[in-house]
């Protein structure tokens, strides 16, 4: 029989294999807490940032020593209720947030300074005199914020980025990646919002945008709470105190101001 | 002596290169090729896989399958032998030295299921070479990698930015520009007569 | 298994599916880049490929099967060796058979016969599904990979003999006059005929490569100011394709 | 749990060991035919394209204390076959060429000590370049050498390099022996 001997010889490796690494695994072993994958796994994992930590595997550290588990935008509501059962701690309400882009001025509002034809990419165009459109902090529309939104919520349609409220999650990456810093994050139930950011005095930007905000300050008067206040040449509405009424946007004659439908 | 050794480090590196003319190692060369930090890491992690898994499995080989007569169960106890390694040493390097674990650790399972650790323990045992010679060849074929997989990744970041017709971006640009490259390669092969 | 496949969650799944996943949509070698060594290296003759096809289907097969058994009995620690000398027992045995009764295809596979334990596929296809399905589906999957491999290596062989050496199979296919390209036997027509392949297969899937513009090349390189956040603009751009 | 954790995985693995092995040498024990010093077919038909139709032979062996040996005066030739009645003899290699074990053929001498011929019973070299050996082009420049140095002169088939040296030093090592145990071959 000299095929017992190989087998044995086999078995043995095969032992000494199994009891090193049991033993080795033993020695070795890194103390981790294995609520800390179940917590990775719970978070989104597109490392957004939205929290306020560089990534989702430091927020999920964070939690674990004790972080709120509300921070999470992008997970919203059953994220935050999967992260409390985790750490059962008592579930804290996440105020749900969305973007919001501040600028209307798609291509039949406005006109073009010359035809771009370099690499298609906002921040690309932007170091040509500021875009190919006419208003220079207006949305240059190639599209910076689609590549980056993952959920896919962005779209460029006639040359402006259009953001659709049901899928964006908040996240705040397009915020990071506007070069004009035209897009905004913000609780979902103020809905009321300047659609302007032009720097222009009003004469200018009569000419080169029709929905463009001249500055008129009809807004700032109408306004109840005087939550709304024209600085450098455009509206801006302090939320703190704005009550949703929508005054203003009646009051506005160039109807800068909308009230987005949830 | 040492002309022998010579000859077969040179033979390894440049001669019959283990990407581009052996084709072993294809599938971590393609996917890890793409930034030359990744690659430096993944090739020093294959160099000192390789020249332990060969310090390993030679003993192995000479003590215990050839008087057993068992050579045809070389694969297996070859291929366990290197698994087991590899899972310790990143059992051990999590453990002691955690930032060298964050550079090379994800790699190391890549390794064991590498075609070219496997292929340089064999081709040891086929061509007969004592303990140092294959210490040699071992050395000089994960250099063969690590030079391979620099090279490419020069090319591949390159390649990135020229205008290619859309169906060839990507993987296809590269392996045509691989196909390039081991030709050029081919040229070596007149070294030794 | 440079990319990871996620497992998918799945009701009652149509067995046939299983089946015909592996052969074209997740074809391991034109799809998902796996398994290249041996797809490179055997095919400069379409009969080799046939046999290292099969060969690997064999163990293929066997090993998802044999893992799907014991998917539950092997303890974490000890995961990767124990897949490993299973599909290394298989390999050894399909290469004992081989080389007794086929004695040619067996030296002419040579040394890839005992690569075929390394294969990306094999692991890949083992860690992905066999441990986390039930034994049928693991089968069938197993096996649609294997005849996958197998048409993706009969191809590419074809193409390499019948441009490289006029012949097919053995049989003088191109007439005499058309003097046959040396290259395509050497490595170097492997690499090639592969990126057209896979190119071709892109076409076809017409799968678009994410649109991102590499940053080193740019003429705003040191002005721009995203570089910094070069890093996750590739991560999103992936996973927002994954995600609608 | 802490025990069974500890345990399990080394005798888990062992298991699957035992297991593995076993399968492997049993499908070895089935399907390993020991063909050393057993004159097979192929063979002798490889004699009989060197030779002739009509000439026979049989393996040079000797039997010391009972178990028939191949004699084979160098291992690197796997065995050696002689017609006594004509005084020819040939010697079998299975030589390394870019393939381990890649080409197995039959080396023929005649009565005068001249290659007669060279048939090839397995080439396992790349197609279309390693298997140029077989076109008798390249196996004409063999025929009727005497000596080993002769044998050298022959240049190699571009890009064959490997396949070709493994052939030559075949045909060396067969004239040399030939050479020397001249006598011992076709004595007894």
């Amino acid at each position: 029989m000299d095929y017992i001997l190989p087998v044995l010889v086999f078995a043995t490796i095969g032992a000494v294999a199994g009891i090193l690494l049991t033993v080795v695994s033993k020695i070795f072993e890194v103390k981790t807490d294995e609520r800390l994958e179940m917590l990775q796994e719970t978070l989104p994992n597109i490392n957004c940032g939205a929290c306020g930590y560089s990534g989702c595997g430091d927020y999920a550290q964070a939690v674990l020593g004790g972080e709120d588990c509300n921070l999470c935008k992008p997970g919203g509501e059953n994220v935050v209720k999967k992260l409390s059962s985790i750490m059962d701690v008592e579930e804290k309400k996440s105020e749900i947030v969305k973007a919001f882009v501040k600028c209307g001025g798609d291509c039949n509002v406005t006109a073009k300074k010359y035809v771009y034809k370099g690499i298609q990419s906002c921040r690309a165009s932007n170091q040509f005199y500021s875009g190919s459109k006419v208003c220079t902090n207006g949305c240059l529309g190639f599209g910076d914020c689609v590549n980056v939104c993952p959920e896919g919520a962005i779209c460029i349609d006639n040359e402006i980025a259009v953001i659709n409220p049901i899928k964006c999650v908040g996240c705040g990456l397009c915020v990071k990646t506007c070069p004009n810093n035209l897009i905004v994050i913000r609780p979902e139930h103020q809905n009321v919002e300047v659609v302007c950011s032009s720097t222009d005095i009003g004469k200018v930007t009569r000419a080169i945008c029709r929905n463009g905000c001249i500055g008129c300050k009809m807004c700032e008067r109408k306004c109840p709470v005087n939550a709304i206040k024209v600085e450098n040449n455009f509206a801006i509405i302090d939320y703190s105190k704005c009550t949703n009424c929508g005054e203003c946007v009646e009051a506005c004659k160039f109807g800068v101001i909308k009230k987005s439908s949830i | 002596m040492i002309k022998n050794l010579i000859i077969i480090m040179i033979t390894a590196v440049l001669v019959d290169n283990v990407v581009l003319s052996q084709f072993k190692g294809i599938c971590p060369f393609l996917g890890v090729s793409k930034k030359i930090k990744n690659s430096l890491g993944m090739g020093l992690a294959v160099i000192f896989v390789m020249v332990c898994a060969t310090l390993v499995t030679y003993p192995v080989y000479k003590f215990l399958l050839i008087p057993l007569e068992v050579d045809y169960l070389k694969t297996i106890a070859f291929i366990l032998v290197i698994a087991l390694f590899v899972q310790i040493v990143e059992i051990i390097l999590k453990k002691m030295i955690p930032p060298l674990y964050k550079a090379l650790g994800i790699y190391l399972p890549l390794i064991t299921t590498n075609c070219a650790v496997l292929g340089v323990t064999i081709s040891n045992i086929d061509h007969q070479y004592t303990l140092v010679q294959s210490l040699v060849n071992a050395f000089g074929t994960g250099l063969a990698f690590t030079l391979a997989l620099l090279l490419f990744s020069g090319v591949r970041s390159k390649i990135e930015y020229a205008d290619i017709p859309e169906t060839f971006k990507g993987v296809p640009a590269t392996l045509i520009a691989a196909a390039i490259v081991s030709l050029s390669f081919m040229g070596f092969s007149g070294l030794f007569a | 298994m440079s990319n990871s496949i996620k497992p998918k969650e799945k009701n009652q799944p149509s067995y046939f599916k299983e089946f015909s996943k592996g052969i074209i949509k997740e074809n391991p070698t034109l799809v998902s880049l796996l398994g290249m060594c041996p797809t490179l290296a055997i095919t400069n003759l379409a009969s080799n490929a046939i046999g290292m096809g099969l060969a690997t289907t064999f163990v293929l097969v066997c090993s998802n099967f044999v893992l799907s058994l014991l998917k539950n009995a092997i303890p974490k620690t000890v995961r990767l060796p124990c897949f490993i000398v299973i599909i290394a027992g298989f390999v050894t045995v399909v290469e004992l058979l081989m080389k007794s009764y086929i004695p040619s295809l067996y030296s002419a596979l040579g040394i890839f016969l005992p690569l075929i334990t390394v294969n990306c596929i094999i692991l890949g296809r083992a860690e992905a599904f066999a441990s986390k399905n039930k034994v049928i589906p693991s089968i069938l999957d197993g096996l649609g990979m294997g005849i996958g491999f197998t048409l993706a290596l009969f191809a590419m062989g074809s193409i390499r003999e019948i441009i490289g050496s006029g012949q097919w199979f053995g049989l003088q296919v191109l007439p005499k006059s058309v003097d046959n390209m040396m290259i395509f036997i050497m490595p170097a027509g492997g690499f090639f005929v592969l990126g057209c392949i896979i190119a071709l297969v892109n076409k076809i899937a017409n799968k678009k490569p994410p649109k991102e513009i590499g940053c080193s090349g740019c003429p705003h390189f040191s002005s721009c100011t995203m570089i910094e956040n070069e890093e996750n603009k590739s991560d999103c751009s992936k996973t927002a394709k994954e995600a609608n | 749990m802490k025990i069974k954790d500890k345990v399990l995985p080394p005798v888990v693995l062992t298991i699957i060991c035992i297991v593995i092995s076993a399968l492997v040498i049993g499908v070895h024990k089935l399907t390993y035919v020991d063909s050393t010093g057993v004159l097979t077919d192929k063979l002798k038909s490889g004699y009989k394209d060197i030779f002739g139709k009509d000439s026979s032979c049989i393996m040079l062996t000797e039997d010391n204390e009972g178990v028939t040996e191949v004699v084979t005066y160098n291992e690197a030739i796997t065995s050696i076959l002689v017609d006594k009645e004509n005084n020819t003899c040939a010697f079998e290699f299975i030589a390394d060429g870019y393939q381990k074990e890649g080409i197995h053929l039959l080396v023929g001498i005649d009565e005068k000590g001249e290659i007669q011929g060279i048939s090839f019973i397995e080439v396992g070299e790349t197609k279309g370049i390693g298997t140029k050996i077989q076109e008798n082009s390249f196996v004409k420049k063999f025929l009727n050498i005497t000596t080993a140095n002769e044998a050298d002169k022959i240049d190699d088939i571009t890009g064959a390099t490997y396949s070709s040296k493994g052939m030559k030093d075949a045909v060396k090592l067969a004239v040399s022996t030939y050479t020397e145990n001249k006598e011992a071959i076709f004595s007894e």
